[in-house]
């Protein structure tokens, strides 16, 4: 009975003995006063490179040159997200989103993926959309209203944002079985919350995905809040300890981290295409800014937390690196900040342009293979509105 | 070359041919493998298509239909075992939010061929949760496709139309019937999935029904006929889209209608029928659309669903109703 | 003494009163704590109550209703709060299946007196599933009570009056209506939480609607009054039950009815008033009952919205075709 | 962040600690291929006694006359359980769901509980119904068909029965947040099978009780099967395990062993009361019997399993202890088999005199306070039967 069956196959390193060595570690820390348990560093706040024997091999050979790749990303993801939310403020947005402090998490693992596989994101996920290829003004087509989700998810492999919360975790579980069936070994990568964790959907695709050793990794991103809810009001032990429970390892990796995101994201990764089944990442980061711009934080949290985590900062923990090992020199800086600019301008004047959709359009796409209700309503409308024009038309 | 067989056996059948000819549909319920079923409505299935084709699920239904949802996302085309109505709302938010809207969120990029199998109704003795009735809360949806069989022939067909369909179709099964036999011709053409069927012709009042009722009203239209009263039949066979056209076609002839169904009267199909028809036949109707169904109450416990389900002598004394207009 | 406040205000206000007159009332859902709600609905509730009287919880629908049926079989009296409206069908399983049904189930051992509070329907430019008006999936399920406060002085005394039922009410906030004001009275006598009101007298047309949609139906009633048109408005306030008393009353007058609401017109609310006010006022009618609504399409977004949404026009529209029979 | 909530309270004994080794000792579990983890036993299947440092405390001071009563429950249940499986061939049930097989996990169980303890049971906890003191035969009328769970869940503080899979869960720690509300030292006790372990419900359940530390045992009878399903369809290592990730310790117990059961379950409730919050206990145990009576089991599992569990059968293995300690004699065996027939008869005859439900019963208790459609369809069909009494009597 309840015999491991990853165990049954030939894992290429020992995973498992990895989820034991994690869980053996922590466990412990449920049972006693932890202040924060260890989490995977590869990059200290100061810049400084740390050793780790478990996943230093991930990034090993890293070149400069993708180091800086690394530091566009998040750059460019940054200022992206700053654009967008400008744009709401100014009207041109319902909406956004922010990232703000969720970079490294989002760039380290999305770098990490390969373009055969997928992604199921959350709501929040500019930064791996920009990894995936996804142009950053489609992001903003559902903020602005026009559309629910403009991009093609099979474009990119980057499937649609999804607001109520968990319920993609299942879609990737489902998906990932799919790609087993298919005796593909791409995997599948489900993005979710701290306050995600809670919901039923999300234990559930723990549960399929661990019966069907299915390859989906689980990155969590524990921003610390769900709205106004710290992580305490979701679990009173450690997200990535969750998994162990329904039989394959979690892990938190410093999610201001970018390298080391890339790291434990490219172990994950590979386990799924072992056929080693699902993993747990537990990204350990903070929501620097609002929820959304329709949210204020200050009603329930305080600046000091802010501030410290800002002396954390993702972007300028590589900063330091990249000066520190003289792999990018004022040069690119520089460039980088005029790319950046360009960035912006270039999604605030894609925004302004972006047309409103055709009115018909609420009636399109309800169904693949039509309805007749549907096409009664459509033909009902169109007199309705044809009845204006020929009002109009009348004077 | 026709064959007689039980409703439950078309399905099963279907099913086969479905395995058989698409590599991307796969079964999946709890109890669908090895048991075949409850109602081993999947019976033989797993044996010969295999683990992989014929799933077994954990008991988690969101799951069951969230991991469907992905498995249509990579190309599959799952066919969705709930085993008794009352089980499916614990997914109804993956099948109201996720799978009913996905096309419109992708703007048509990404289809959702998925067919969710939920026997139905009551009239089987069973305890709390195993005889509900829940179409309206899946007609009232955008985005699905919500169908009911009445007969062998139909199941096994429409069950092949919804598996085709890239719409996702929440395929209602009439448990009572499961075993009431009837011929299926595998090699037939079959008539558009969404469009009623006159399944008795008659010219004093329409009887309209669907799924286990069906057979029920052309009990009443027999029953009625020795009292010299001609009462037409129809199948609606689908409650999403409903198809108003054959209704009012119906109803221009007859001028009178009843609604039949096991559900809840309260905000039941039968209101929709009856609005909607009533605006568009309003100056045929000698009579309101009268309505016969469950009553404003949980599905009671087994030795009161003969009072609580709509029967012979209820159906009649509406149709007594409407004919004294 | 009366004051005047928005029809959020009242609602903090009525939750505030409860918490003070009860020790078993609690609130609870998703940020209702410090935040006070993303609407600020109970704003200074968890400062002045304490956290275990004001209950911020995980973020899981399914178990913030499971939760609260376990604290009323306790003898609590939960005030949940379904952040929006397209949030709570994580939660449907246990409100249609437990909550609505424990009373039943029990003969009357136990009592459910849970108030869940959604903040529904559009008008605001939200995301997906922000918007939406899922009264329907409600309304037709038995041992569920659905209401839905149009103005600040029902949205406060309907509250009282919720919370004070041994019923599952769920409370339905129009909440593009928050921020408008009206007088409240907390010493007034209010009327009974499921009669419909009539907003304005009128002889040639009535207009049924609730929550959202009353003051549209106002404003129509303006202005068809301009132009020599006297309409009823009917504030129907509870979808179930619902009053058909109260509508035959006034249709018996009018003729003619219009019923608008912003959930699709499939299987919406104006269904079960057409069907069953046909059924009651057969002969006054002069013309069917009319149905404005939201098309059978996903909720679409913000900037289609007006054209989804019943608006000014198209019911007037709706009006002159009524009145044209 | 992510402090343990139950490590700032002074447990009476180191619950923590337990959970620790618990969960120490099985991490190791999920890595290699185990046959079976460890289970908590005191009895052996021989009906020999074995220490157990750890919850031998529970069931030190028991008494002969205690023992004997716990026999003389499983024994009765088994019978009571038996005489209902052979009414519903003979057409007097509709369906029946045995706990063949279960005895001692519901005996043990049902025994630790306190009067003033609530329990949530399924639709299978029938000796846990007897140990509250529920009458048997109330439990009859919603499988005869009558009702939908005629007794007073107050009157014995046991819930009516849930079918629909791991509701319960939720209610049960919704209680119990109440009980913890009100200042009382009680518990809760929610049941629940293996099959249902995969349910959102029941980790929304460990979810809410670990982060309000409500005073909650959750009990899991693993009977092995869901229907057809055996347990690896739900997870892939065993289900105690579940629990740590929430937060609160997990353990397995022998449940055939109806004095381990009784002495797990009675740790788990002092935790309960002394406020450390939720523990999950996994009783191991084997359905004997089909499913339900609907239900036939050679179409999925041979028979040798089930001979291989019936070596360990609760109730043989108690008597076998009984009988080697002396503790029971032939007279109580005698008598015990005397009124195990009178409560078979009892039951048949209650079942047998049980009457039909009123048919305005289908109006009744839908509303505490009412609702005008339904009083007018109460109207409506009392006028309608009375139309059939008129035709009658017309004649
Ligand atoms: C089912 C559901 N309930 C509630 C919400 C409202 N809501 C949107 S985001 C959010 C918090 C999510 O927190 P988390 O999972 O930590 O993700 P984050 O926003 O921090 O990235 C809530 C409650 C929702 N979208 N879906
Ligand atoms: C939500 C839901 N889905 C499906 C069912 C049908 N069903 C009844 S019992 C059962 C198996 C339950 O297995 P388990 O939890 O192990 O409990 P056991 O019957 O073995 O005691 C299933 C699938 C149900 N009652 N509820
Ligand atoms: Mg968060
Ligand atoms: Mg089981």
């Amino acid at each position: 009975m309840t015999v491991d069956s990853s165990a049954a196959r030939k894992p290429r390193r020992s995973a498992a003995g990895k989820a034991g060595t994690t869980g053996t570690k922590r466990t412990t820390r449920t049972t006693r006063k932890s202040t924060e348990p260890e989490l995977v560093q590869l990059l200290t706040p100061e810049g400084e490179r740390v050793k780790n024997a478990e996943y230093d091999g991930y990034v090993d050979g890293i070149t400069p040159d993708e180091l800086r790749g690394l530091y566009r990303d998040m750059v460019l993801t940054r200022r992206f997200d700053a654009e967008a939310t400008a744009l709401q403020r100014q009207g041109e947005l319902g909406l956004w989103a922010s990232l703000l402090g969720q970079e490294a998490a989002q760039i380290g693992s999305g770098r990490a993926l390969r373009d055969d596989d997928y992604v199921f994101p959350t709501y929040r996920e500019h930064g791996v959309a920009w990894c995936r290829g996804v142009d950053p003004t489609n992001l903003l087509g559902m903020f602005r209203g026009v559309n629910n989700g403009g991009w093609d998810p099979n474009g990119n492999n980057f499937h649609l944002y999804t607001i109520v919360i968990g319920s993609q975790t299942l879609h990737a579980t489902g998906y990932a079985m799919g790609v087993a069936k298919d005796g593909a070994d791409s995997a599948v990568i489900a993005y979710f919350g701290d306050g995600a964790s809670s919901q039923g959907d999300v234990a559930e695709s723990f549960t399929f995905s661990a019966v069907y050793n299915a390859p989906v990794v689980f990155f969590c991103q524990n921003n610390q809040w769900a709205i106004s809810e710290p992580t305490e009001k979701q679990s009173r032990v450690p997200l990535y300890q969750r998994a162990q429970g329904f039989g394959f390892p979690g892990v938190r990796v410093d999610g201001n981290d970018v390298l080391a995101c890339l790291a434990v994201t490219k172990w994950a990764l590979e386990r799924a295409r072992n056929g080693e089944g699902p993993t747990l990442v537990e990204a350990y980061t903070y929501r620097m800014g609002a929820h959304t711009t329709s949210d204020d934080p200050s009603r329930y949290r305080g600046d000091e937390e802010r501030l410290a985590w800002e002396a954390k900062d993702p972007i300028l923990r590589l900063r330091r690196f990249l000066e520190a090992s003289n792999h990018a020199d004022e040069g690119f800086f520089a460039e980088l900040e005029t790319e950046s600019e360009a960035l912006g301008r270039r999604v605030r004047e894609a925004v302004r342009a972006m047309p409103d959709p055709d009115h018909f359009a609420i009636f399109e796409n309800v169904y693949a293979d039509g309805h007749a209700l549907v096409d009664e309503e459509r033909a009902q409308f169109a007199a309705y509105q044809a009845s204006f024009a020929d009002a109009e038309g009348g004077h | 070359m026709a064959e007689k067989m039980a409703l439950a056996k078309a399905i099963n059948e279907s099913l086969r041919r479905a395995l058989e000819t698409d590599d991307k549909v796969v079964v999946m319920g709890e109890d669908v493998g090895k048991l075949g079923g409850v109602f081993r409505v999947t019976d033989g299935l797993q044996k010969d298509f295999g683990e992989s084709r014929v799933i077994d699920t954990p008991l988690a239904e969101s799951g069951i239909v969230g991991t469907a949802i992905g498995l249509a996302l990579r190309g599959y085309r799952p066919v969705v075992e709930i085993q008794f109505d009352g089980f499916v709302f614990p997914a109804y938010d993956q099948i109201v939010t996720q799978l009913a809207k996905m096309h419109a969120r992708s703007l048509g990029k990404v289809k959702m061929p998925v067919v969710i199998r939920i026997p139905y109704g009551g009239g089987i003795g069973a305890v709390e949760h195993h005889s509900e009735s829940p179409e309206t809360l899946f007609a009232h949806v955008a985005g699905l496709k919500v169908v009911s069989p009445s007969n062998a022939s139909d199941a096994y067909w429409m069950m092949q139309q919804a598996i085709q369909s890239d719409d996702p179709v929440i395929y209602f099964e009439p448990k009572r019937r499961y075993w009431d036999k009837g011929e299926v011709d595998p090699e037939a053409i079959p008539g558009p999935l969404h469009k009623a069927q006159v399944v008795r012709e008659g010219t004093d009042l329409t009887l309209a029904a669907y799924g286990p009722m069906v057979k029920l009203c052309q009990e009443v239209a027999a029953a009625a006929a020795e009292e010299g009263k001609s009462l037409e039949v129809l199948d609606l066979r689908s409650v999403s889209p409903l198809d108003f056209d054959s209704v009012q076609a119906s109803v221009e002839k007859t001028r009178r209608l009843v609604v039949v169904h096991e559900a809840p009267v309260f905000f039941g199909s039968g209101a929709e029928i009856a609005a909607r028809i009533t605006e568009r036949c309003f100056y045929h109707l000698e009579a309101p659309v009268l309505r016969v169904g469950g009553y404003h109450a949980p599905y009671p416990p087994a030795r009161l669903e003969e009072e609580y389900l709509p029967g012979l002598d209820r159906v009649l004394d509406a149709v007594d109703r409407a004919l004294a207009y």
